[in-house]
């Protein structure tokens, strides 16, 4: 009980806190990001307990429940909370932001990390439904942080897709309650998912099946899968550094979840051919999509954004492929949280100095910016899977588990397209680091400090590029389990 | 101690025979052309005032241009201790075969190219760019042609292949042998700047290749020059004797089996002498970039050689 | 008594989808203002029927909640959105309107061939309706993609809220009330901050044409 | 040697750690080189400890890289083949860089580049070592990834920017391809380990194997440039400095065909005919095609880069030629194929790094690559121009260098096979052989202009006029790699025993192989050919000296006057007047004009007031190679059409974009529809 309110408890406080004190004040912050601080230990809390073999549960009806995936994404979702609160406005230091904005930020950028905290520990997936649905209701508020029409646009195309797409899952939810309900009759428990997943080999394959499509097109929405994923570019383009970096590092990896929790439902009821041939469609099409439209991109944000989506297409195959294959997609899902929320948080300080979201606008960037510059290309080095990064070793391990599968010409079409990817984003980066500065380019590095944690992500890369620690290994393969492999 | 003596008198051989080699040639070029010519041994004369006068060089020229004669010479007197003029098995055979001594040569082509690019003339340099193209186009039609041999006789070492075609006869007349002696015979020309790819009798033709390359040199080094190209020529000639048609080379190293091949090797040179010299007269040179083609001929000559000597077996 | 439940259901379902309708063939965004609250009227006077019927007193809570914000609060706010914005008619929809209606037929027909598997399950009395729920949903997306302004897309959206509402009253009685007042919540967040963005739009675009939304691509 | 082998670790790591943290530009470039060459000794070290000791060194941490087997060196003869190779090249090439890259003071950041440098070389020295497929690739890519970072030093040059992007994104492929054929050779077997790859791969399909062998073909070519994937070399080598293009052209490339080896004769264990003719085509092609692009270029770095193709051609010449002979039976043939292969790629390491310095050196002293502005060298930089010029003869195949062993040892590994009684391979090796002579001939050539126009003559610009001789440091580097070129001739003999070591034991050969020469001759099985490197080269030696002493005291003049060149009569001789780069090759490209197809572009200014007077005339040809314009720009657009499409999809509409998703819903409703009827 204690770690989930520990858990849960301090984005909550964040926000009350910013929207009592009016006018704002930086001390707001401050509080925040040592609260963010708390959540992040108790995610750590959490994790041992797993590897304790302890699931602990909370509420009444269990209402909250941390398993090993659980405790993935909360952990997650911490890492870039924090982030978010530390780097994120309102921290009394220079910034684009004024007090209204800040404030605005800390409110719903709080509400945002516990709404999303809130869908991976609740064991009800109606309640799941709710925080997802209600994540894209906190983000998309602080899209506009900015109003221009750039920022209106991707929030109202954002927040009518992303909730046309989660009502979506709530159809399937309901269908799927259907299901339960006919097997097993009404309960006060049936939309728990640990309820779910004891009556899940008798449940319907067509009911189940119907329930899964409107699933999956709901929550692929949030995920950014093909073709659902065109809100993406827009909002993760538009949004302040921190929510993209919120929004790309965790919002995808939190509605992957909630698929991943449906999959364990449905491959218990169906077989696991089913949802496989989805992943596979899905994943495929939007790692292709994203390639392509990657090899023409002008914009760095965008860019990312696209990564983003061929990452998250990456994960969907990776599911489809069996135990090692799960194991891989979650191991490259904490891999491109880490990498992608400090991408997006350095594209942030490149805006701030270069005053332009075009790869055209930005050259020269190792010498106006030495560490960001540096930073900046190591992290694309890591996003693209080259060594000594994590996403090469998910990368391999996903790829070893497709070829151990037999599954060679998905594997060798996932290749090809990852290398169109790969030469694309390597192209438009050599543009951006080297070659001349714009004339009237300050150059020097502003604040040093907030690089400090995304070196600490970086790091974080490197031991993940080059190890595999036990605690993780423990953690993913009770999660392959939880996924029904 | 025979056979090292027999070496050291074989390359003596050559380096003395080359340049009557040259002057013979002239010499039936005039008497086929109606002229008087100078006198065979008029090579000589030339060498030995080249060797008594001054040499001249080119402000620019660097010190490569005073090695090169040396190199250019005693490459070609390196390959002579190979080749098998008089004898066979040499002492010398197993230090290199037919290979060695086309890099051999080529060795000598390489630098005499530098040399000519050195000065800074432009007709050292256009001669050394197509004394180059010539070479490099030349050396695949030399490698077939000396496979084509080799795969009949098991070896691309020259004792091993005059032996082979000394025991078997018929393998003389064979087809594939023919058909390389024509390639190989063709590159020599090339090789050797004869006509109708180069004419060694003019240098003030825009089309001249070695004359070209060596228009800065004077004195002892022009004559160590001359003398390697002589000996060079030689070589090729005695390449295409004994190789193809053996008999008279000794295999046995007795003063009558020697002198027997002395003989013999004199007749052989003569009558190629005699073909280059009616050659010579009887066409023209060609036109420069008409010479890839010559040795196109070649090369699909050396081709069908290779080809017939596997088909045959 | 047995059979009049089950044809209720069918009446109310189909007047719901009948609603629904509406959106295809009028151009006035006040009179889909004016469908919507019909809509949610029919919608919940369904509920309270199977609470009646099915003797589920936790619907008659949805059931009020359903007319507190489907027909009262929302609706007004639509209404004072729609005044604002006065002239904003759906005068050019990207299909016409008899293209629509014969989609939303298919789209029914659809609805009926993808719900058999769950009218062929259930036991309920109330199942008959599920095809024309789904069928809403559908039509409801349709009406999404269908039509120009951002008003009609919110009503659109809450149309297609109403017919997974309606899915759920029909196929389960209802999904446990603790997670329905949730979803409430939600739709009404949503809604709210669909119509800042709509006041947001109108002053950054001075129009609410999401047409002219097309800034952003690539 | 487990210390030896990690004194190499600890060197290599102490170059880039101390090169991070120096003070100044000029501590970062010392300590760097002083890592690397303790690194590097120690790296040949372990290969020389190795050949003596024939102990397997097994270094493993199973911490590391857990999630695939960790980490894991295991080295045999093969890698120390090439382990040695890769640190023969890297003492001299970083003893030069110390001097080198004093030119980058304070222009670039020595500190990156000397940490760069060293970890370019640590995972260059470890992609041998690597034991299982997960280390493997961690090297390999580390070993792309650094090179990358040091091609993109001097990123001044627009073209630099260019050729980097080219280079990973050809690498990258490459890695691809790889990855591909090891988890499709994994896919049987119990770990990545190589010793499991090895049994599983006995029971793969032939269709997986022949999969795994293209795929290998294709990816470790990209990375040794073979055509049509050499496309990067020729952009990348040049960009980088020189010592690092003379590693990359001389060390990494070859560790493709470390990889092929690994892969095709080692895990494979060899396969059907049809695999070496392959690779003796791929061979023949990029030798012949690197060859004749090598001549047309002006660009001193850019003509070794093309140099490097049609070496790395060679040497797939052998090791195909090895494969096949291995297919048919003829081991002893198969073993002379593949020893002349390898020891081709020792070779090629050598005279490659040596030219790769020597240019550099001429780079340094005159910031130009453009031979059309060089000339005259030999006299400001005598040491180089003669180190330059035994990297020419070596590369060119001349005796007595050690160019020529190899070259006449490839010419006799192919003789076996016409010979051959099979079908198709008399005729594939009599082509080979003809290329193989032609490649030599042009090479001969090539280097004859790289060298003349370079360093003989006049110079043609000031700054060739003025260039200066390298520092020591520079110097020693050349010394060392040409003293290499001349012992690995001389040494001939014993080396060659020593690669039928290498050997032995893979894929069927005999774990004794038949020793190829005894004393001072190579001998080819079945004594077809005999030939002692050392003797000629000795042969050579004293009759020079002969003739010069014959020369010298016969008697002759020894007159010497110093004159201007003749020139018909001019009194004046220019730089102008010289023959250039361009000239030089100039009747070559008319012979192969229809290969090159040049492009010609001709513009004369009349004067205004009659046509008859030309003000000037302009000419330009370039020469696009064909690969580049029939292969990579088809695939290339067609991405970027691709891409354009793609593009469309994110139109801007919300609606299109809803509908999308009802289009996504829909399909997957109705495959559940048909799929359930």
């Amino acid at each position: 009980m204690t770690t989930f309110a520990l858990l849960l408890g301090p984005p909550l406080l964040a926000a009350l806190l910013a929207a009592v004190v009016r006018p704002y004040r930086p001390v707001v912050g401050w509080v925040g990001a040592v609260l963010s601080l708390v959540s992040l230990g108790a995610a750590v809390v959490l994790w041992r307990g797993v590897l304790a073999g302890a699931v602990p549960t909370s509420g009444p009806h269990e209402f909250l429940r941390a398993d090993a995936l659980s405790t993935l994404l909360a952990f997650c979702v911490s890492v870039v909370g924090s982030l978010a609160a530390w780097l994120g406005p309102g921290m009394g230091g220079e910034d684009d932001y004024d007090g209204a904005q800040a404030r605005r930020f800390r409110i719903f950028g709080s509400l945002f990390t516990f709404t999303m905290m809130f869908a991976v520990t609740s064991n009800n997936v109606g309640f799941m439904w709710i925080a997802i649905e209600a994540t894209t209701i906190t983000s998309a508020l602080l899209i506009p942080l900015h109003v221009t029409k750039a920022s209106v646009e991707a929030s109202w195309k954002y927040i009518l897709i992303g909730s046309i797409g989660v009502a979506l899952a709530f159809a399937g939810t309901v269908l799927a309650y259907f299901d339960f309900v006919s097997v097993a009759g009404r309960q006060a428990e049936a939309l728990n998912w640990t309820v779910l997943m004891t009556w899940a080999p008798r449940l319907h394959a067509p009911v189940t099946q119907l329930a899964f499509v409107f699933i999956l097109i709901g929550y692929g929405t949030k995920a950014g899968l093909a073709p659902m994923h065109t809100w993406l570019p827009d909002a993760h383009s538009e949004a302040p550094a921190p929510l993209s970096a919120m929004m790309s590092g965790v919002l995808l990896a939190v509605a992957l979840y909630a698929v991943i929790r449906w999959e364990a439902v449905v491959n218990a009821a169906v077989g696991t051919e089913f949802t496989d041939g989805l992943f596979i469609v899905l994943g495929v099409l939007s790692i292709a999509i994203a390639a392509f439209s990657l090899v023409v991109q002008r914009n760095y944000k965008r860019l990312l954004a696209y990564s983003s989506i061929e990452h998250t297409g990456l994960m969907c195959v990776g599911l489809a492929l069996g135990p090692l294959g799960t194991f891989a997609a979650m191991l490259h899902l904490l891999n491109h949280t880490l990498a992608k929320s400090m991408m997006f948080f350095l594209a942030g300080r490149v805006l701030h100095r270069y005053r332009t979201t075009e790869i055209g606008g930005v050259s020269g960037l190792l010498r106006t910016m030495p560490w960001t510059g540096g930073l900046f290309a190591t992290g694309v080095l890591a996003v693209v899977g080259l060594p000594p990064f994590g996403l090469f070793i998910s990368e391999f391990a996903l790829f070893r588990a497709g070829f151990g599968a037999g599954r060679f010409w998905l594997m060798g079409l996932v290749l090809a397209l990852l290398a169109v990817a790969f030469v694309s984003i390597i192209g438009h980066l050599n543009r951006m680091l080297y070659g001349a500065p714009a004339a009237g380019t300050a150059v020097g590095e502003g604040s040093g400090w907030p690089l400090l944690p995304l070196g600490l992500c970086m790091g974080a890369l490197v031991v993940l590029g080059l190890t595999l620690p036990a605690p993780l290994r423990t953690l993913l393969d009770r999660i392959v389990e939880i996924a029904g492999r | 101690m025979v056979g090292y003596a027999l070496e050291a008198t074989q390359a003596a051989l050559a380096l003395g025979l080359a340049p009557g080699v040259v002057g013979l040639i002239r010499w039936m070029k005039a008497r086929l052309q109606n002229r008087r010519g100078a006198p065979v041994w008029q090579p000589y004369w030339e060498l030995a005032k080249l060797f008594q006068k001054e040499v001249v060089v080119s402000n620019n020229a660097s010190w490569l241009f005073h090695a090169a004669p040396f190199v250019v010479f005693a490459s070609v007197v390196t390959a002579t201790f190979l080749v098998p003029v008089l004898a066979v098995p040499l002492p010398f055979d197993g230090i290199g075969d037919l290979l060695v001594v086309v890099y051999l040569l080529l060795l000598g082509t390489f630098f005499l190219s530098l040399a000519g690019l050195d000065p800074g003339s432009p007709f050292g340099g256009m001669g050394a760019s197509r004394e180059m193209t010539v070479a490099a186009l030349a050396e695949p039609t030399v490698a077939l042609a000396i496979f084509a041999l080799a795969l009949g006789a098991g070896s691309t070492n020259l004792g091993q292949i005059v032996a082979r075609t000394m025991t078997q006869p018929g393998s003389a007349l064979s087809p594939g042998h023919l058909l390389a002696f024509g390639a190989l015979f063709i590159v020599t020309l090339a090789e050797t700047g004869r006509l109708p790819v180069d004419n060694p009798a003019t240098h003030l033709e825009l089309t001249m290749i070695h004359e070209a390359m060596v228009l800065e040199y004077s004195g002892r080094y022009l004559a160590l020059i001359e003398w390697a190209a002589a000996i060079k020529l030689l070589i090729f000639f005695s390449l295409l004797g004994n190789l193809f048609i053996p008999w008279g080379v000794s295999m046995a190293l007795t003063p009558a089996t020697l002198a027997i091949a002395a003989v013999s090797l004199l007749v052989k040179v003569v009558v190629l002498a005699a073909a280059v010299a009616v050659l010579e007269t009887r066409i023209a040179k060609l036109r420069l970039f008409r010479v890839p083609e010559l040795l196109s001929v070649s090369f699909v000559l050396a081709l069908l050689a290779v080809t017939s000597s596997f088909l045959l077996r | 008594m047995s059979s009049l439940f089950p044809q209720l259901c069918v009446l109310g379902s189909s007047l719901v989808l009948i609603f629904g309708l509406i959106l295809l063939w009028r151009r006035s965004v006040a009179a889909y203002i004016t469908a919507f609250r019909w809509q949610s009227l029919v919608l919940s006077a369904l509920t309270a029927i199977v609470a009646y019927f099915g003797d589920d007193p936790e619907l008659y809570w949805v059931a009020g909640v359903l007319v507190g914000l489907k027909v009262l609060v929302i609706p007004r706010l639509l209404r004072r959105m729609q005044r604002r914005f006065a002239p904003e008619r759906e005068l050019t929809p990207y299909v016409n309107t008899a293209t629509s209606l014969v989609i939303a037929g298919l789209l029914v027909l659809f609805a009926y061939a993808i719900t058999r598997p769950l009218v062929a399950l259930s036991q309920l009395p109330t199942r008959a309706g599920m095809p024309l729920a789904m069928g809403l949903v559908l039509v409801s997306l349709f009406v999404v993609i269908s039509r120009k302004k951002a008003l009609t897309q919110v009503v659109g959206f809450l149309m297609l809220e109403n017919g997974i509402a309606l899915l759920a009253v029909l196929g389960t009685y209802g999904i446990p009330l603790i997670v329905e007042l949730g979803v409430f919540l939600d739709l009404l967040m949503a809604f709210l901050v669909m119509q800042i963005f709509i006041y947001q739009i109108h002053e950054t675009f001075e129009s609410i044409d999401v047409e002219q939304l097309n800034r952003l691509r690539h | 040697m487990t210390l030896l082998f990690l004194l190499m670790l600890a060197g290599y790591a102490f170059g880039a750690v101390a090169a991070v943290l120096s003070p100044t530009d000029g501590v970062a470039r010392r300590v760097s080189a002083l890592g690397a060459v303790v690194g590097g000794g120690a790296g040949l070290g372990v290969a020389l400890a190795f050949f003596a000791l024939q102990v397997p060194l097994v270094v493993e941490v199973p911490a590391l890289l857990s999630v695939a087997d960790g980490l894991a060196f295991r080295l045999d003869a093969l890698g120390a083949f090439f382990l040695a190779l890769v640190g023969l090249v890297a003492v001299p090439c970083s003893l030069y860089g110390a001097g080198y890259s004093e030119a980058y003071d304070g222009r670039y950041s020595l500190r990156f580049l000397g940490a760069m440098l060293n970890l370019f070389l640590l995972t260059m020295s470890l992609v041998p070592c690597a034991g299982n497929v997960l280390t493997f690739l961690l090297m390999w890519e580390g070993m792309s990834l650094t090179s990358y970072f040091l091609v993109m030093t001097d990123t001044d040059e627009p073209d630099t920017i260019q050729a980097g992007a080219w280079y990973l994104a050809m690498t990258h492929g490459g890695l691809a391809l790889v990855l591909a054929a090891f988890l499709l050779l994994a896919g049987g077997a119990a770990t990545t380990a190589f010793a499991d790859l090895r049994t599983a791969a006995a029971t793969l399909s032939p269709a997986t194997r022949n999969a795994v062998f293209l795929l290998a073909v294709l990816g470790f070519g990209s990375k040794a440039g073979l055509i049509p994937l050499h496309v990067w070399l020729p952009r990348a080598h040049p960009a980088a400095p020189s010592h690092v293009s003379a590693l990359m052209s001389g060390v990494m490339i070859k560790l493709g065909v470390y990889g092929l080896l690994r892969v095709g004769l080692d895990l494979l264990g060899g396969g059907p005919a049809w695999w070496g003719a392959l690779l003796i085509v791929l061979g023949a092609v990029s030798a012949v095609l690197g060859v004749l692009y090598a001549l047309m270029e002006n660009d001193l770095k850019r003509l070794l880069a093309y140099s490097s193709v049609e070496n790395i051609g060679l040497v797939f010449i052998g090791v195909g030629a090895g494969f096949l002979f291995l297919s048919l039976g003829a081991i002893p043939a198969a073993t002379l194929a593949l020893s002349a292969g390898l020891y081709h790629a020792l070779n090629h390491a050598a005279f490659k790094g040596l030219l790769f310095l020597g240019a550099g050196s001429v780079l340094h002293a005159t910031h130009t690559r453009d031979m059309n502005r060089l000339g005259g060298l030999i006299r400001g930089m005598p040491w180089s121009a003669l180190f330059f010029l035994i990297g020419s003869l070596a590369i060119a195949g001349l005796p007595p260098l050690n160019g020529f062993v190899s070259e006449w040892l490839l010419f006799q590994s192919l003789l076996p096979g016409i010979g051959s009684s099979a079908t198709l391979v008399a005729p594939l090796m009599t082509l080979a052989v003809g290329i193989l002579a032609l490649t030599g001939g042009l090479a001969a050539a090539g280097f004859v202009k790289a060298f003349g126009i370079t360093f003989l003559a006049i110079p043609r610009s000031s700054a060739a006029e003025h260039a200066h001789e390298s520092p020591r440091s520079m110097r020693v580097g050349m010394g060392i790699l040409a003293v290499a070129c001349l012992g690995l001739g001389l040494a001939a003999v014993p080396i060659m025993s020593a690669l039928g070591t290498v050997l032995a034991g893979h894929a069927g050969l005999p774990a004794a192989a038949p020793p190829l020469g005894g004393g001072l001759s190579l001998t080819t099985p079945g004594t077809f050919a005999r030939m002692s490197p050392t003797l000629v080269a000795l042969g050579l030696v004293v009759v020079t000296a002969g003739v010069w002493l014959g020369v010298r005291f016969s008697g002759a003049a020894r007159g010497l006057r110093v004159g201007d060149t003749w020139g018909c009569g001019r009194i004046a001789q220019t730089a102008r007047m010289e023959y250039t780069s361009t000239a030089f090759a100039e009747p070559l490209r008319r012979v192969f004009a229809e290969l090159y197809r040049p492009t010609k572009d001709l513009s004369i200014d009349f004067h205004p007031d009659s046509r008859y007077f030309v003000q000037s005339i302009e000419y330009r040809s370039e020469i696009v190679p064909w690969v580049e314009r029939y292969l990579y720009a088809p695939v290339i657009e067609r991405v970027e059409r691709w891409a354009v499409r793609a593009r469309a999809i994110q139109s801007g509409s919300a609606h299109a974009y809803l509908t999308y998703l009802v289009i996504a819903l829909l399909g997957l409703l109705t495959i559940l529809l048909v799929r359930g009827a």
